[in-house]
């Protein structure tokens, strides 16, 4: 509740027509460039920030996030590491932090324990794309015990009547995929797209969130008016790889208005 | 079974969402198959015009006679079309993909011996065929590659990860996650979401019948033991379906001890103590990973049973103690397929000869009066590169350098 | 048939006098097997335990539309174990050489197939075991050559004449003069000296056997033509045998086209006018050779064809009209296999594919509602090293340098 | 019947207890050295000289011959050569010259034309090691016809019966071979041998030659007195390999007395 809260009063601001959601791999590639490209995704603007911790795994990412994983993983970064770091970054700065991880990290970690943390550090939401509400009812009890957002998926694939079942135990905002695959790849923007993105606004009152693909200010302001937050992912990913971390400001600046 | 899809507390579908119509489809196709009879009479009229099923069950008298313990049986799994009992599996699903109206298959290998099986498959019933392989795997099997490709499938090797199996299934669903809806994920073992453990073991559930029939036919009687070896586990849960109501006989499933259980190089998930319980690739089971839950890189001669994951069913049937485990170490394979070549004229493959390892370990133990059963999940023929270098042939080496330098040329 | 070990003017047992004895006690040892019924039987018994027999009939349905002919069907031999129809001859001169008390075989190869499949009698029936095999096949059959080792046989590459099947049946003669007493040579195919070509085609009739009785049940009738290719001739009057007795199915023989008949290059004995009556390997038939009667260096791209005699019992039948004779190719062979491979999922070997190449020719000129079977001799994995080269595969020849080098280092 | 006349008259030559057949591969390594061996040889007192047609099939040959075979061959012999050496052989040496060579040989020239060619030139024998009686019918009824005395072959493995068998068709001498297999490797002379050479002689009035690793004076002083002919075969090959043609008169001289 408290998310969503706090996305809806952001969207009330009067500059804002949507927000950003931005993404980071733990420890890729190191904690302090994590820091650095924080500082200056804050600085310019972006409302939530969905913090990965790496796991050998990464069923549902493309190459460029699986990669980050690896190499993440290669510098011996630990789950208790990024666990210090999201408490870091939640005392540091005013706007709202995730995890995502895979359900294997929490499995292992112990599911209440790493609740109960997350929610002492200030962390608003979990996103673990390998959990469906049917294998996560435990998951699902804690999120409302500690009241941290599950935040579930909407996908083009799914039906109607999928998306209301989702909707019955999802929370914060919906994360609704732009097109199938895993991320990294363009997603084209068209009337498809148009029509599924009304299917999920019909489908739940949260705030949608849409993610997969996004890369530049022509598929924000796109977005804008459709949806109530965009995701960029890969794409500061492959800036900082390119270009270092101080060209994730001005890059994010460029992203709205 | 509470929840369907779940042994004990084991299996399950940790599935993306995007996958979530696509496995309901899948559920659904696969419970009408099952409740079809005329689905598995389908089924046995392909294995037994297009593969060579029931595949016989051979007396292996002269070892048994050497062990001078239980009398020794084989069930020969090699003599499948593709040469490996991955195909009884693969065929299986090729029949619902047909009826589901499906025109492209991908799946993960390890060995190869899934990914030919599927090239193969897919060949026969006309769909198109991508195959993931770990990059690792791809050098250690290459001439599998080389006829998955001639039987007109896509090898693509993955370079993530550990680039071995895990690798490539993690790969397998990242384009299945892309292309669903004309695509049907041939999973290669009984591991993964549900219901690929339940539908890889019914499909497998043939050499069991056929197993039971065998043995009590020529031995008179139900084994003492059955032994398989057991990487995903669909062999040797394939076989022991044959006898899982029958108490009295013991089955032993047997993991890749590589350099031993103590070295930390191995594929040990049930028989050593370095494996803990987890969520990856879509299930719940005992896997070996580290304190955080990252999976760790496993070692094993025989790429097929080089995976961090076990079968739900059999952890399942593990915790029940229904199904013991027990590690046979390369070195121990080795010496086990030398002796079957050299005393049966048999050539397993190294993944068989595990189990055939720890079956000629126990056979001592025995009487001449009981009967055990080896699973020969397949032949060894594909594993000429590994078993010529771990004899250290030179001939055999010469012979590639020639070659080599021929190419070089 | 006048005299016996003869077939028309054609057979007879042109042996060393030494051998003399060895001979009187053969032939009278495999004449109380073959009226034993008790011994066909063990064979029986046997071959569905220890191999895979009844082996398949496969419809090749998908081949069968593309030429909108006949219907084709596909005997697999293939799925034998050892994998080729060698089997059958070697395990039933297994038996006899058991019944006849000997301790040791040996036996020629020119594919390895027939020197697998003899070093894997030997290891089940527990034989010393000698394999001669012409150097230039230990070349382009590896693999073979490494499996024969891991059974337990000596392989002994034959240097002399042109390093093929001929020369290493001559070795094996002069390796049986000096040691006849405890040896049996188990001849690989239908040829020889009497008794020879009719103890490999009473073996091989199981496979004809099995065929008539398998294509009645599955296509309701006689197939119109049967279709085997020639190399000594033991799988085409394997199958060929169950079919004799009715005109109305077409035999035909296909021989190693290679280079074309016009080149010189082939091994097309009974297909070709390059050949004439000799005497030569202990029997007389059609041979390749010169003028002078020194044999001719023949060719094909499948060392299991590249023989220059054929059985006598096949004269006799060309030369009665009784059996066609025809040639494929190496590259008609290569487009065959192709087709077969990415059509069907099927394997064969490049010796089958010859049998494959020529019923695709035909297949069109005849009525979808004609039946028609294709022989598979054997399975194409160990023909890995010349069917890479054949087609040139470039990921092949850079793994092949790559383990080269890593050897070399 | 001339050609056992002509042994027996030789050994009745006070000065020989027993005779000697050399053995020629032709072509090998040339016409012109084999005419040189020979006329060492006949210089020497050999009294009979197999001259072998090279076959591209020798089956009972051993390594030495089986590659004098290939390498006569490959100097594109044929066998007219061999026929018109054989005739310049008989005509211009006074001693018994037999044709050794393989079945084919004779068939594909035609059985017939070459008993008569060979009639013509004064050849006395044909030694055919892959033609058995009961293939040799008609082998053996040119034989009579053209008086070339077919040669047998009696070995180890022949039992008493065989060897009867065997006497009644043969003529001219009987060769023995002195051991199981093929040519050029050493044989050893024991008791085992005493006995076989008994049973060969109880068998058949004809003389006796002994061949197969017959290589030293010790060898023909062992013989002397059990066999008639003495047969050297792979020795001089290796001789003339290397020491050349003019090592052969030396050695045949002193193999005898
Ligand atoms: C011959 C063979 N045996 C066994 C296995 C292990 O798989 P599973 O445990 O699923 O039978 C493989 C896997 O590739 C294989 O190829
Ligand atoms: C697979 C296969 N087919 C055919 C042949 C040819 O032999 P045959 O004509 O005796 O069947 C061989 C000989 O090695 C072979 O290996």
């Amino acid at each position: 509740m408290q998310l969503e809260q706090y996305i809806k009063a952001e969207l009330e601001k009067p500059e804002k027509d949507i927000l950003l959601m931005t993404h980071i791999v733990l420890g890729y590639p190191s904690l302090e460039v994590n820091r650095e490209v924080i500082q200056q995704m804050v600085d310019n603007g972006v409302e939530l920030i969905e913090m990965q911790i790496p796991f050998s795994e990464p069923m549902a990412d493309g190459p460029t996030i699986v990669q980050a994983n690896q190499e993440a993983l290669e510098t011996g970064i630990s789950v208790a590491d990024c666990m210090a770091f999201g408490k870091e970054m939640c005392a540091t700065h005013d706007i709202s932090f995730l995890f995502m991880t895979y359900y294997n990290i929490i499995y292992k970690y112990g599911v209440e324990n790493f609740f109960r943390k997350s929610k002492d550090y200030g962390i608003t939401g979990f996103i673990i794309p390998d959990l469906p509400p049917e294998e996560g009812q435990e998951f699902l009890g804690l999120a409302k015990k500690y009241e941290i957002s599950p935040i579930l998926i909407y996908a083009p694939t799914s039906t109607d009547e999928r998306m209301q079942t989702l909707d019955s135990y999802a929370d914060g905002f919906m994360y609704c995929i732009a097109r199938k695959g895993v991320t990294g790849q363009q997603t084209d923007f068209d009337t498809e797209f148009d029509h599924y993105i009304g299917r999920c606004r019909a489908a739940t009152n949260l705030p949608l969130a849409v993610g997969f693909g996004i890369s530049s200010r022509e598929d924000i302001t796109y977005l804008t008016g459709k949806a109530d937050i965009g995701v960029i992912g890969t794409a500061t990913i492959n800036l900082v790889n390119n270009e270092g971390a101080t060209a994730v400001g001005p890059f994010i600046k460029g992203l709205r208005g | 079974m509470a929840t369907p899809g779940y042994y004990g507390k084991w299996g399950g579908a940790f599935i993306p969402e995007v996958l979530f119509e696509t496995f309901k489809e899948l559920n659904i196709a696969f419970a009408a198959a099952k409740a079809d009879p005329s689905f598995w009479q389908e089924y046995l009229d392909l294995m037994s015009t297009y593969s060579c099923r029931p595949t016989p069950l051979t007396y292996a008298e002269n070892i048994s006679k050497h062990l001078g313990g239980a009398q020794i049986y084989i069930k020969r799994e090699d003599l499948n079309h593709t040469g490996a009992h991955k195909a009884n599996n693969v065929m299986g699903q090729g029949l619902l993909v047909k009826r589901m109206g499906k025109k492209r298959v991908i799946a993960e290998t390890g060995a190869g011996q899934h990914g030919v099986a599927t090239a193969t498959m897919a060949a026969k019933f006309g769909f198109d065929c991508t195959i993931y392989m770990g990059e690792e795997d791809v050098m250690r099997q290459r001439p599998n590659v080389f006829w998955m490709e001639k039987l007109g499938a896509t090898v693509i090797p993955v370079t993530s990860g550990t680039k071995t199996l895990k690798d490539a299934i993690n790969e397998a669903f990242r384009d299945w996650v892309t292309d669903m809806e004309d695509t049907h994920y041939v999973m290669g073992t009984v591991c993964g979401p549900h219901p690929f453990p339940e539908m890889v073991a019914w499909f497998q559930s043939i050499v069991g019948t056929e197993a039971v029939e065998q043995i009590s036919k020529f031995a008179g009687k139900l084994p003492k033991r059955v032994y398989a070896c057991v990487g995903g586990g669909s062999n040797a849960i394939g076989i022991f379906q044959g006898f899982l109501d029958t108490p009295e006989v013991e089955l032993v499933g047997v993991e890749a001890g590589g350099l031993g259980l103590d070295s930390g190089q191995h594929a040990a998930r049930l028989s050593s103590k370095d494996s803990s319980p987890g969520v990856a690739q879509g299930y719940h089971t005992m896997f070996l990973q580290n304190d955080d839950g990252q999976m760790n890189d496993t070692y094993s001669v025989s790429a097929g049973l080089d995976y961090v994951g076990v079968s739900p069913i059999l952890t399942d049937l593990w915790e029940q103690g229904k199904v013991r485990f027990e590690a046979a170490t390369d070195s121990e394979v080795m010496a086990a397929l030398d002796m079957t070549m050299k005393m049966e004229g048999i050539i397993p493959a190294l993944e068989s000869s595990h189990a055939f390892a720890q079956a000629y370990k126990e056979a001592g133990e025995l009487s001449p009066d009981d009967a055990i059963i080896i699973n020969m999940s397949g032949r060894g023929d594909k594993d000429i590169f590994t078993v010529a270098h771990a004899y250290d042939d030179p001939s055999w080496k010469e012979f590639i350098i020639k070659k080599g330098a021929e190419y070089a040329a």
